[in-house]
């Protein structure tokens, strides 16, 4: 399990990987979201967690189809299947990889590009939390929606349908959760749920998605 | 089949043959008939190699190395000729070489059963002789081994040719899945 | 017909809406029996001629 | 005799065909009886007016809307467990018939919302959770879609209904939270079975069981197209070999 790990961060971070895309993705959003809405900090600063949840969001959705897409096409993923690693660790890998090649990276960089939307107190730290508690939820939950569209043709939109709905109540409970922060309020109940949430995602999802796998593998 | 036995399964395209070896390798549910084997036991390998081109040949084997807790790689990589290239990147690589590197994980798994689906595609001559020599070996070391070939490997009297064509034509039945609408 | 009032228009729209959707969702499921029956009429015929 | 008896696919047909008439009359029969009795012979709200009279709409609509995804669950989980075709195409059946309703509940919703509320859209966790509930079962309709084999299709998509049933149960709870965050208790609520007077309640009632009514007939008769296809299939297979 850990060697698979350790493969697939070398993969995504060699060139072609696509370590990185994501994170510019995120950056553009952040960028745009300023022109869109015009150049009042004030303003900007109210719309920021939701903005920055939902840029987190897409940016984790947009790197989803390369989870096992690779692996399915050259054979590798017949090749574990076969192997003595239950599949549920191989998916509980490749999340655990998603995350730490998509979902850190931007919680590590939220601080910055939560300047740029007029986020300046330290009030942040409580979208930095829910962001920490709310992205491995995201992780998990791609890596349900790629197995279930792995081998697909024009799985990527499709993936973008099946996942966007699953991702709703990660996506409440976490802005919700840095909304509450930085505008002063009591954040624990939300933040608990999120954390709820992350957990439960986690403890249920690597055997859906193991099941999927082994019906899309047939 | 017994140990120290291989079958070489024949047949024209679109017989079975890449079916049959994912059934037995566990992949596909087997809709009649028992399989008497430990799934442990069985190393698949498929027309794609599952190999990395971004990774060299050394972190592609150390890899599968790993996940069937094998130790070393440098004695397989010296049995199947792909010492010399340990170091270079997969996707620099031939189709032949990139092939030798993905036949090689069959050496690290140590398993007694070896389905291989069509492994000779894009092997030169030699590289065939030695891998057939490979199988041999393995054979002796009381191993078994299916093999969907169309090409003689040179096991002469130890391999036992299954034509699947008779068996297509004696049980052309419906999967079961439609079988239930009729 | 009792006196809607200013609400005439909303409550009609409503089962307006209402019957509009359910109408279409009869409709379409009738023909596709319909369609699906025939093929499978006459795949039955051809199959039993030979 | 079990009731299994009738996961038999060409039982199923017989037994369905021959229910289905009358079914679809006693829906409509129902169905017709209870619109007049509540649009005809009820009063208006003291407070709602003539608006109340959506109620025999939006009510069953709504309740059909959410039981259909549940009846897709269980059949989902039959097909998992028992592997009887007809329970997976049941529930490939039932999902457009629960988009519809759950359009019709959101439209409804709609236009009872704009005179009591002034407005045509409120972010209700209701009527939120009910546009999630549509985006779920527009990814299960897609991933029918999606899938070419159908017996592949069938337990991907049956694996989504459970997975999605979860989210779907977690969402409704987060739409909750979420609003209340923002607005104070609920002065839009107006929130149905718990204070409907017994007036507008009979005549509901007669309508909803119209409407499940209504849904079984169109789901027996959306599974019947769904087997014969793949009858087809097979015996286009069958005299192929």
């Amino acid at each position: 399990m850990i060697a698979l790990i350790i493969r697939d961060l070398r993969i995504s971070v060699r060139a072609g990987g696509g370590f990185g895309l994501s994170l510019a993705f995120f950056f553009i959003i952040v960028i745009f979201f300023p022109f869109a809405i015009g150049p009042d900090l004030d303003l900007l600063s109210k719309v920021a967690p939701g903005t920055l949840w939902v840029g987190a969001l897409l940016a984790c959705l947009l790197s989803l189809e390369r989870i096992f897409a690779l692996d399915f096409e050259d054979g590798t993923l017949d090749l574990l299947a076969t192997s003595s690693l239950p599949l549920e660790s191989v998916v509980i890998s490749k999340a655990l990889v998603h995350w730490l090649t998509t979902g850190l990276p931007l919680v590590l960089l939220t601080p910055f590009f939560g300047i740029l939307l007029g986020l300046q107190n330290s009030n942040i730290i409580f979208l930095i939390i829910s962001l920490i508690f709310g992205t491995p939820a995201l992780s998990i939950i791609g890596t349900f929606g790629a197995a279930l569209t792995a081998g697909m043709k024009r799985g990527g939109l499709l993936l973008s349908i099946l996942v966007l709905p699953l991702y709703i109540p990660t996506l409440i409970f976490g802005a919700e959760a840095a909304r509450r922060g930085i505008q002063g309020f009591e954040t624990q109940n939300s933040m608990l749920l999120l954390l709820g949430v992350s957990l439960l995602s986690w403890a249920i999802l690597p055997f859906a998605a193991a099941s999927v796998l082994r019906i899309n593998l047939r | 089949m017994k140990n120290g036995q291989a079958g070489i399964l024949r047949g024209p395209n679109g017989v079975g043959k890449t079916t049959l070896l994912r059934a037995l390798a566990g992949l596909q549910p087997v809709e009649a008939g028992k399989i008497k084997c430990s799934l442990e036991d069985i190393c698949y390998s498929g027309h794609a190699d599952g190999v990395k081109p971004t990774l060299t040949v050394q972190e592609n084997l150390e890899f599968w190395a790993n996940i069937f807790s094998s130790p070393s790689i440098s004695e397989v990589a010296e049995k199947f000729m792909i010492i010399d290239l340990l170091n270079s990147k997969v996707g620099n690589l031939s189709a032949g070489q990139k092939r030798r590197v993905g036949l090689a994980r069959l050496g690290l798994t140590g398993r007694q059963v070896w389905l291989l689906d069509e492994p000779t595609v894009s092997l030169d001559e030699t590289s065939v002789k030695i891998f057939g020599n490979i199988i041999k070996e393995h054979l002796s070391e009381d191993g078994c081994a299916l093999i969907a070939t169309h090409i003689d490997l040179g096991l002469e009297n130890r391999a036992q040719i299954i034509d699947l064509l008779k068996y297509k034509a004696a049980s052309g039945e419906l999967s079961n899945s439609n079988e239930a609408f009729l | 017909m009792p006196d809607l009032g200013d609400y005439a228009f909303h409550v009609l729209a409503s089962y307006g809406a209402t019957s509009l959707v359910i109408l279409l969702v009869i409709i379409w499921s009738y023909l596709k029996h319909e369609r699906v029956r025939k093929t499978l009429l006459s795949i039955e015929e051809k199959v039993n001629e030979k | 005799m079990s009731f299994w008896e009738y996961a038999n696919p060409v039982k199923f047909l017989k037994l369905s065909g021959a229910l289905l008439p009358y079914l679809s009359i006693l829906a409509a029969i129902t169905i017709i009886a209870g619109i007049i009795w509540g649009f005809f012979f009820t009063p208006d709200d003291y407070k709602q007016g003539a608006t109340v009279k959506i109620l025999y709409v939006h009510v069953p609509s709504a309740f059909v809307a959410i039981n259909a995804w549940f009846m897709m669950l269980v059949a989902s989980i039959i097909w998992l467990v028992r592997r009887h075709h007809v329970s997976a195409l049941a529930a490939k059946a039932a999902a457009p018939i629960g988009i519809a309703m759950t359009i019709i509940g959101l439209v409804t919703g709609a236009l009872w919302g704009q005179p009591m509320w002034g407005t045509w859209w409120e972010w209700d966790p209701k009527l939120t959770s009910f546009l999630i509930l549509f985006l779920f079962y527009l990814g299960y309709i897609i991933l029918w879609a999606a899938v070419e084999d159908p017996d592949t299709a069938a337990d991907l998509t049956s694996v989504l209904c459970i997975v999605g049933s979860v989210f779907a149960v977690l969402s409704r709870y987060a739409t909750n939270f979420w609003n209340q965050g923002l607005h104070q208790d609920a002065s839009l609520s107006i929130d149905k079975e718990e204070h409907v007077a017994d007036v507008f309640y009979y005549p509901l009632i007669v309508v909803m069981a119209g409407f499940v009514l209504l849904f079984v007939a169109l789901v027996l008769l959306n599974t019947r197209s769904e087997i014969m296809k793949r009858r087809a299939g097979a015996i286009m297979a069958r005299s192929r070999i």
